[in-house]
């Protein structure tokens, strides 16, 4: 059988993963879009275990959510990449420094 | 060890690969691919864990769409890939302890003494008629019309939010407005003169 | 007749509104209309302000010319609009209506720039500082105690000195930390009785080690305002860079709103911790006295100098709040207490007058000569007979001459010192060669002598403006040096008072 | 299925009303031109007072839910969004000239700044662990969207694009933090979970998930360390957006605070006092001092924002009603400061000029005595000097805080008040010390100047008359 | 007899704000006219109380003119108490001060400062006037700063000289000290007694004589004693004595008049006249009096040694004043406070007569003070001449002038004292007698005798002083033969002082002496066989054998003796000590405090060192906010981490 436990900690592991990568990465925006992505995924596994142990389809339903809204960041995302992408030439995340101090 | 549970660890296995590429590999376009293998292989847990709809929409969503999506912007960046790799190992020992922590501490509490079997039994599996897609739409059209009327509003605010931020008319490029070459009339266009016709020497 | 009238509210907010007007209505080329409504709102408010003393029942301690809302101004904090007077704020508030008057005068000329705003300003904080000095809710008082600051920022900082950001910056920040530690200490105050009435914390029972923090909160609050060593170096700074209208309000009435304070707050909300630190309190009277007598003694900016001797002389006002105890143990009995209180706050009084006198002698130099360094002068008296005798007058009474304001509180507070210890009486009394030697070092050096210069030989003896304001500040210093009855008068009922609450253990 | 009605959305008319609002507004933009973009902003003004309206004929005394509980109308839901009604209403109005001269005068501001307002009023109304998280996520789309609006600007684009990150890796961990709770709980209803609190036992896995929230939650107010999207957003925005950021957003992070914390996790008071007593003294602390490093107004502002957010912590960690009456004031006292601060700074903006350094304030009061006093009072009202607002909101929590037994976290928040005052008081000092170098003369509509000024006057007579307001909150709590 | 008293005082202090308000207005003559006719009313006036008090034997007058404050229960009063001593000194005053206004006519005819200068004489008078009359210390702390003010103004009166300045200030300041002591004095008398009232004080010295207070630790000094010596150091000041004597000297340089009222005749004498008022008290302490003989004897003899030295006619009288002051402290001491105030009454009109001679002389030759450029001056001004001889010979105590009498009771009477360094006293108000003798008759030969040194341009004008110079000086030379043989009787010996001078009976040495005093004639012969007599007669004979006879001794003498030639020009050292001991000390501790303790700890390191350090702080904080992404996520995830630590964990 398949524990909660066991889904909770790939979930965690996502979690850590998409945290490591946002850390990790220094070059390319996209990619921490990604990791964002893998966070929101880790976070859907958990609500799709506990919906699944609790019994509860509510847990499903907030899934649904978020998939559509991650949906919408993401386009929202994109976009300001392209936006960036457009004025600066680059998405190289070590050069996004003129805000600082 | 049943057979769930094999299936589980092997898509397990496949999402942590899959997340651990997506978050190393040099290519933003191997990140997505892996990323779709990610996303792949989670809609199979999920099915596990008896969620169909959302796997499906998981698959139909993200790897139909919002991977595209990416891939698309990808593409069309023209990113210098040689300088995007360069640095990550130096920063790796203080990420890997970082993310390590993390998941030690995670583990702690989410672990089997919290959430184990002893603390968490498995559900009984529902019977074959049960039917998750119709559960959740009977729920999200019924009971859950309001965040669903809201999402519909966040997929408005990121359209318009989208097309505003990306859309844009270069002042000089050239391009054709139809309903003012349909709206134009004949006097607009055509401007007769009256010349004096020359004098025959 | 004045029985029924709100005057207390009137004398706030008439010169607040008054200055409003003044802001409003004059822009810089009309100067002079400004300067003429400031000059009758002032008046008018010092006009107001004299019912205060002549209505003013003697023989009691009670608070009189009492006004409070029928509802609380801030229901949510049982906050009252409350004010009221008895013997100790009333003087000091005439004394603040009477200086403004005096500010306004002063900056007739001398202020060119932005006249509307300065004259707006001070009348805005002459109606704070009387709230401060009215206000019966510790709420009502703290407001009023830190809005205070706002006008005298832009004063000392719009028509200062040189090195006016400074000053003004340092006064700002050292004041207001030092309040906040209070406005700590109210809302303790508050959570403890549920009311902001300063009349019921002075009935609120403590244990020692409570009363001691809230102590010390207004301690720090209080000494700087004072100030005391050694929390007063903003003095001499903003001194000297104010204009000698801020000068003057600066020396004149807040100085006294720190001592104010120990008597309003300290004294009768925290007796057996003042009882307990009183030591400490007459050490840093002492530091005062002494020390700063001889810092003052090396100054080389005549503001400074009067600067440092006004803090050497508030010295004197807080030993005489604070030596009660000590007279105590060492006679056995209170005999002498309230005269060390009464010393102070006749002090107070007497200070506001001399200070202010002082510093407007110095402005009248300033406006000619544009320096306040003592080097550039010499010999003034040659060229301005009249100034000179108002100024060694003032002189005088700022070294404690007697017959002059200035010996009456310090000799009260050496008498009652002595009650207390002969070593507090000796280092008191030190003042006696100290204060004569920094104030006549620098009268001698400034203007007896040859004409130093050019610049001193083309002085021009006071006009009709400052020979009013000078004659006037000359006759109320000799009118409390000569007969300080009718002033201690007022304040006898309250002391004796106040002196029952510093007795009454609250423990 | 069961017991579902959708009969009884009248508490929700003004949500209703407003996002009709906002798609006609929408749809009428495309076909307005954009010498005439005007008409966008007096419909988009004219949806908020519709909306004002409807909600002030919806207010009731009893708490009513809606949406199958999804939804809940209380007096502090009233409150607050009559708050964000007039705040956006003011920012749609200080920002009108801006755009126009920085030619980002569109009709999606307005569309994008409704959106977020709905997005307000959805969070504040939430009862729901799924309606706050979609209330937060569509203000925050709103938002970015917003602070990249100005297309051709690096810094806009760069600042859009760190709020999107931060934002999200923040609401990631916000929604884990859910999950956790939805796990422990089994309900996404804030009333089950509370009562769920009450009385099952695994502590740790709760606060587990409650360090989670609280993350979110932090990161919507900008306490530290969960505040370094805010400096970079407020600076790298255009100032409009800014403005908009700055002010009504506080309060939805307010409600979304209150509706996780106390109406949620009320049982768990012990666990989160801890952690918002960290982020509080935090936030006070640095806010005041980094604001002192700053050459930047907007980046000065942002700092003490930050700060501000420390000072409202303070109200909420008591655990009160009267503690969260008291942050609610001082949350509405820092909207009102706010609003007037970067109304300043829009207003001695101009085409080609942003008046963002701290030298542009130089002899402020030369140019403009009116404005220059408009400021100060704005300074030393954020400064927490009577008697102006912000004392009586520093003054209210701490006593709050002091009520509760803490009182040396009153001694820290008055010791990074001072600390705080002098960069207030730095301002002043520019304005009213130092000669002009610019010496041209203010130019800014009538409308602009007349609310400047009100709202600067505002901070004034509600700072002699709080009395009021501070009423109102309380009851806003209580009923 | 109120009315009377108020109009004593209050005539001169109207003629000193008519012509000091006025004075610009109503013109110099004016000015000195209402001066004038104020002093002299006052001086009518105390004439007729002296009379009224002396001979028709009127009772002592005690009572209160108005309530000056309430305090603690406490009633602080100005009122007036009049007996003999008050009579006298009145009559002193008012008379000295007249003639000075008088002089003054004549002496300040140029200056521009003239109505000024009338304003502060009456002023002066109407100080003085109110300090002896006092019945309280309040009031007689007010009189007595208040004359300090005027001396203040009058040595400064020529305030664009550099030294009139300097010598004010330090005679300021070095009163000030002696006030310092006095106030003191006063506290300890409020907390002892209770009140400030004189009739209070002194009926309750029996419950205050045995008490005790520590003022060191471990220590118990007698109250009494503690009183008295603060009181005295008050007298020290305002009477000059050593080693609060320094200002003296110095406030030569205040106009001539001046000189001769305030720092000869009277205000000086202030503070004789108090220990005499305070008698009751001084009496309860032998170690107060042996302070104040000792310190008496000091002055009296070395401060009597440096008029030898001195070349400046004023600066002569002036040393000489010094030590006549010491006498009339001794005797103090000695309890003979009759004889003291005796020497009082005489000195102040033979001094004043010296003065104003010397005045006389200093205006003949254009303000020239320097006794080495005069010279056979009686051939030129006769009269001065003459009455400045009378008041030297009184000075020296020659039988049946003024002087005598008192001194020689004086001495006698020191003689007869039994207390704690009486017999050093003794020792030096004898040789005292030599060297006043001795340093007196230098001044007169050099001034009036001998060879002349006059600037030539000075002499072609020098002639004698007008009428109103001269007039004073004969008015005072009169009392200063008369006035000690008329009053020897009952006032050094009589019982003239009774009710006013309290002595026990274990100090009435005057007592004893009273016993074989026969008449103040048989007391003159008597005079010619004792000591006192020929020590003044020698020291005559030897100021003449030197600057008459043998004018080249002293020359050698001041080499022979070089070393004790510069200690006394250099007046022992006390002003340069003082110059750099306590003025530049003063200065020295204000700069240590300023510079290193205001400037430096509280301003520099505490006040500035904070406020640098928040910036300091806040600059390296703000390198936090790199900019960068990661770092803001780092930062949010290690926030979540540690919160995970610290509330999950």
């Amino acid at each position: 059988m398949i524990a909660l436990s066991d889904v909770l900690i790939l979930g965690a592991i996502l979690f850590s993963l998409s945290v490591a990568g946002i850390f990790l990465n220094r070059k390319n925006v996209i990619i921490l879009l990604m990791a964002i992505e893998l966070m929101l995924l880790a976070v859907n596994m958990n609500f799709i275990a506990f919906a699944y142990f609790l019994d509860d389809i509510a847990g499903q339903i907030f899934v649904f959510f978020i998939l559509t809204v991650a949906a919408a960041e993401a386009a929202i995302g994109l976009a300001i990449l392209v936006v960036l992408f457009r004025n600066r030439h680059s998405i190289d995340v070590e050069d996004l420094d003129s805000l600082k101090g | 060890m049943g057979t769930e549970k094999i299936l589980f660890y092997i898509f397990a296995t496949v999402v942590v690969f899959g997340a651990s590429m997506v978050i190393t590999v040099r290519n933003p376009v191997r990140a997505a691919l892996f990323l779709v293998l990610t996303f792949f292989a989670s809609s199979a847990i999920w099915l596990l864990l008896e969620a169909e709809f959302l796997a499906i929409v998981l698959v139909l969503v993200y790897v139909g769409a919002v991977m595209v999506l990416f891939l698309f912007v990808v593409m069309m960046l023209d990113i210098n890939l040689a300088r995007l790799k360069a640095g990550f190992i130096s920063y790796l020992p203080v990420g890997l302890g970082v993310a390590i922590t993390m998941l030690v501490i995670m583990v702690m509490i989410v672990g089997p003494q919290n959430f184990g079997l002893e603390e968490y039994l498995a559900p009984v599996r529902h019977v074959a008629s049960y039917d998750n897609t119709r559960e959740l739409g009977g729920l999200l059209y019924t009971v859950y019309v309001y965040p669903f009327e809201i999402a519909a509003v966040i997929l408005l605010v990121a359209i318009v939010a989208a097309i505003v931020l990306t859309l844009r008319r270069r002042p000089n490029t050239l391009h054709q407005k139809p309903e003012e070459q349909i709206a134009v009339k004949s006097v607009e266009r055509v401007r007769k003169v009256k010349m004096r016709a020359e004098e025959r020497k | 007749m004045f029985a029924d009238w709100p005057l207390l509210s009137l004398v706030i907010w008439l010169p607040i509104f008054g200055g409003m007007w003044v802001l409003l209505s004059g822009s810089n080329d009309r100067a002079q209309y400004a300067r003429l409504i400031a000059l009758l709102v002032s008046v008018v408010t010092f006009l107001v302000s004299i019912p205060l003393w002549t209505g003013f029942e003697r023989g009691t301690a009670a608070m009189q010319f009492v006004e409070k809302g029928e509802q609380a101004w801030i229901p949510a904090f049982n906050i009252y609009y409350h004010l009221g007077i008895d013997g100790i704020s009333m003087p000091l508030i005439l004394l603040t209506t009477f200086a403004t008057v005096l500010v306004v005068l002063a900056g007739w000329k001398s202020i060119t720039r932005r006249v509307a705003q300065y004259m707006a300003a001070f009348l805005i904080m002459e109606g704070l500082m009387i709230g401060v000095f009215a206000a019966l809710d510790a709420a009502l008082f703290y407001v009023f105690w830190e809005a205070m600051l706002i006008p005298m920022f832009l004063i000392i900082g719009i028509w200062g000195g040189e090195r006016r950001v400074y000053a003004t910056i340092k006064f700002f920040l050292y004041t207001f930390a030092g309040s906040v530690f209070m406005l700590v200490a109210l809302l303790y105050l508050y959570f403890q009785t549920g009311s902001f009435s300063i009349l019921d914390y002075h009935a609120y029972k403590m244990d020692l080690s409570v009363q001691i923090l809230i102590f010390l909160a207004f301690l720090v609050a209080f000494a700087v305002k004072v100030p005391m060593w050694p929390v007063h170096t903003w003095l001499p700074d903003a001194h000297v860079e104010a204009p000698t209208g801020g000068s003057v309000i600066l020396a004149a009435i807040m100085l006294k709103l720190g001592t104010y304070g120990f008597l309003r707050f300290s004294l009768p909300i925290t007796p057996d911790a003042s009882r307990e630190l009183d030591w400490l309190m007459i050490a840093l009277s002492l530091i005062a006295i002494v020390y700063i007598g001889f810092v003052a003694l090396v100054q080389t900016d005549m503001k400074k100098l009067i600067a440092y001797s006004s803090i050497s002389h508030m010295g004197f006002v807080t030993l005489g709040f604070f030596i009660a105890y000590r007279i105590y143990d060492n006679t056995g009995s209170y005999d002498g207490a309230v005269m060390g209180l009464e010393g102070g706050m006749v002090q107070m009084i007497s200070h506001g007058f001399i200070s202010a006198a002082m510093f407007l002698s110095i402005g009248v130099l300033y406006d000619r000569m544009h320096s306040r360094a003592i080097k550039d002068y010499g010999g003034v008296a040659n060229r301005m007979p009249i100034f000179v005798s108002f100024m060694v007058l003032f002189a005088m009474a700022n070294a404690g001459l007697p017959g002059t304001s200035g010996f009456v509180g310090e000799f009260m507070v050496i008498l009652s010192a002595f009650k207390a210890n002969f070593w507090y009486a000796f280092f008191a009394a030190l003042t006696l060669i100290l204060g004569a030697s920094y104030t006549l070092w620098m009268v001698k050096r400034v203007f007896f002598g040859e004409v130093a210069n050019d610049n001193v030989a083309k002085l021009e003896d006071i006009n009709k403006r400052e020979f009013i304001i000078m004659l006037v500040l000359a006759v109320m210093v000799l009118l409390i040096g000569l007969w300080p009855a009718p002033l201690i008068d007022v304040m006898e009922a309250t002391t004796q008072n106040l002196l029952q609450q510093m007795m009454t253990s609250k423990l | 299925m069961t017991n579902f009605q959708l009969a009884n959305v009248t508490p929700a008319a003004p949500e209703i009303f407003l996002l009709g609002a906002i798609c006609l507004v929408l749809v009428i933009d495309l076909f307005v031109a954009d010498k005439n973009r005007i008409i966008t902003y007096f419909l988009a003004q004219l949806s908020l007072l519709m909306t004002l309206v409807i909600t002030l004929f919806t207010i009731s005394n009893d708490t009513q839910l809606a949406f199958s509980n999804l939804f809940v109308r209380d007096g502090m839901a009233d409150v607050l969004k009559i708050a964000i009604y007039l705040a956006t209403f003011v920012v749609f109005l200080y920002a009108k000239d801006y755009l126009r001269d920085r030619d980002i005068f569109k009709g999606e501001f307005y569309t994008l700044g409704l959106f977020g307002v709905l997005g307000m009023m959805i969070l504040i109304s939430a009862h729901h662990l799924l309606t706050i998280y979609l209330g937060l996520e569509l203000l925050s789309l709103s938002m970015y969207a917003m602070v990249a609006l100005q297309r051709d600007s690096r810094s806009s684009s760069e600042a859009a694009m760190k709020y999107f990150v931060l934002g999200a890796i923040a609401s990631g961990m916000l929604l884990y933090g859910m999950s956790i709770i939805y796990g422990v709980t089994g309900s996404l209803e804030l009333a089950n979970v509370a009562s769920k609190i009450g009385n099952q036992v695994p502590g740790v896995l709760l606060s587990f998930g409650l360090v989670f929230m609280i993350v979110g939650i932090a990161f919507k107010l900008g306490a530290v360390p969960f505040h370094m999207w805010l400096p970079d957003v407020y600076q790298g925005a255009p100032t409009a957006v800014t403005l908009y950021i700055s002010s009504a957003p506080k309060l939805a992070a307010f409600a979304m605070m209150i509706r996780l914390l106390v109406d949620g996790m009320m049982g768990l008071h012990e666990h989160w006092q801890g952690i918002l007593v960290i982020l509080a003294v935090l936030s006070m602390g640095l806010g005041n001092l980094l604001a002192i490093a700053q050459g930047n107004i907007k980046r000065m502002l942002a700092y003490s924002a930050i700060s501000h957010v420390g000072f409202l912590l303070l109200g909420v960690l008591t655990g009160t009603d009267e503690g969260f009456a008291t942050s609610m004031f001082y949350t509405l006292a820092y909207v009102l400061m706010s609003l007037g601060g970067f109304g300043m700074v829009i207003m001695l903006s101009r085409r080609g000029f942003e008046a963002e350094n701290l030298d542009d304030y130089k002899g402020l009061n030369e140019r403009s005595p009116w404005y220059a006093f408009m400021m100060l009072i704005l300074m030393f009202s954020m400064a927490g000097v009577p008697p102006f607002l912000g004392f009586w909101a520093k003054l209210a929590v701490l006593e709050q805080v002091i009520n509760n037994g803490m009182l040396w976290l009153a001694i820290v928040g008055v010791i990074s008040s001072i600390i705080g005052a002098f960069y207030y008081l730095r301002i002043i000092k520019l304005m009213y010390f130092d000669k002009a170098e610019d010496t041209s003369p203010l130019s800014s509509s009538p409308d602009m100047q007349v609310m400047i000024s009100f709202n600067s006057l505002a901070v004034l007579g509600l700072g002699l008359f709080p009395g009021g307001l501070m009423a109102l909150c309380i009851n806003a709590i209580a009923g | 007899m109120q009315s009377i008293y108020l109009w004593i005082v209050l005539a001169p202090l109207a003629g000193s704000v008519i012509a000091g308000l006025f004075g610009w207005k109503i013109g110099r003559a004016a000015s000195h006219w209402v001066t004038t006719l104020g002093v002299g009313i006052a001086c009518v006036l105390s004439l007729y109380v002296f009379k009224y008090m002396v001979f028709d034997g009127g009772e002592p007058y005690n009572a209160s003119v108005y309530t000056w404050m309430v305090s603690d229960g406490i009633r602080f009063e100005i009122g007036f108490m009049v007996d003999k001593l008050t009579a006298m000194m009145m009559a002193v005053v008012t008379f000295v001060s007249l003639m000075v206004h008088i002089y003054t006519i004549g002496y300040m005819h140029d200056d521009p400062g003239y109505q000024r200068f009338f304003s502060y004489i009456s002023l002066f008078t109407f100080s003085m006037l109110m300090l002896v009359m006092s019945n309280n210390f309040l009031q007689l702390f007010f009189g007595w700063e208040a004359v300090g003010l005027v001396s203040y103004l009058l040595i400064g009166f020529w305030f664009k000289r550099e030294s009139a300045i300097y010598a004010n200030l330090k005679a300021f300041l070095v009163n000030r000290v002696g006030d310092f002591g006095f106030l003191l004095g006063i506290a300890a008398i409020l907390m002892y007694f209770g009140s400030l009232d004189y009739a209070t004080v002194f009926a309750n010295t029996d419950s205050v004589r045995d008490q005790t207070m520590q003022i060191f630790n471990g220590s118990e000094w007698s109250v009494i004693t503690v009183i008295c010596i603060l009181l005295f150091i008050g007298a020290m000041g305002k009477s000059a004595q050593v080693p609060l004597h320094v200002w003296l000297p110095d406030s030569m340089e205040g106009p001539t008049p001046i000189s001769a009222l305030i720092h000869a005749a009277t205000m000086v004498t202030a503070g004789i006249f108090m220990v005499a008022r305070m008698s009751p008290l001084f009496e309860l302490s032998e170690t107060a009096l042996s302070f104040v003989m000792v310190i008496g004897a000091i002055t009296a003899f070395f401060m009597g040694l440096l008029g030898l030295v001195q070349n400046d006619i004023k600066r002569v009288i002036a040393y000489s004043t010094l030590s006549q002051l010491g006498y009339m402290t001794v005797a103090l001491g000695a309890s003979a406070y009759a004889a003291g105030i005796f020497h009082l009454m005489t000195h102040a009109f033979f001094k004043a007569l010296l003065f104003l001679g010397a005045g006389s002389v200093i205006i003949a030759l254009h303000h020239e003070q320097d006794i080495r450029k005069m010279g056979n001056l009686r051939k030129y001004m006769p009269i001065t001449w003459i009455t400045f001889l009378i008041g030297t010979l009184a000075l020296i105590g020659t039988p049946f002038f003024a002087g005598f009498y008192s001194k020689d009771s004086i001495i006698e009477a020191v003689g007869h004292s039994t207390i704690a360094g009486s017999s050093f006293a003794y020792v030096s108000v004898l040789l005292g007698v030599f060297i006043t003798a001795l340093y007196s008759f230098r001044l007169y030969f050099i001034v009036f005798h001998g060879e002349e040194n006059i600037d030539p341009h000075a002499r072609e004008h020098l002639h004698e002083s007008p009428w109103v110079v001269t007039v004073p000086l004969i008015l005072l030379a009169i009392p200063s033969v008369f006035i000690g043989y008329m009053y020897v009787d009952s006032m050094a010996f009589g019982d003239f002082f009774k009710g006013a001078i309290f002595v026990a009976p274990e100090h009435d040495v005057l007592g004893q002496l009273a016993e074989e005093f026969h008449g103040a004639f048989a007391m003159t012969l008597h005079a010619f066989g004792t000591l006192p007599f020929w020590f003044a007669a020698s020291g005559v004979f030897v100021a003449w054998f030197l600057y008459m006879k043998r004018p080249d001794i002293p020359a050698m003498l001041k080499e022979r003796l070089s070393m004790v030639y510069s200690i006394l020009i250099n007046k022992y050292g006390f002003d340069r000590f003082n110059e750099v001991f306590f003025a530049g000390g003063g200065r020295a501790i204000g700069s240590l405090f300023w510079k290193v303790g205001d400037q430096k700890l509280i301003d520099g390191v505490v006040v500035n060192g904070s406020a640098q350090t928040v910036g300091v702080v806040a600059g390296l904080m703000r390198h936090l906010q790199t900019g960068y992404l990661y770092t803001y996520a780092f930062a949010m995830i290690l926030g979540v981490l540690v919160l995970l630590g610290i509330f999950v964990l």
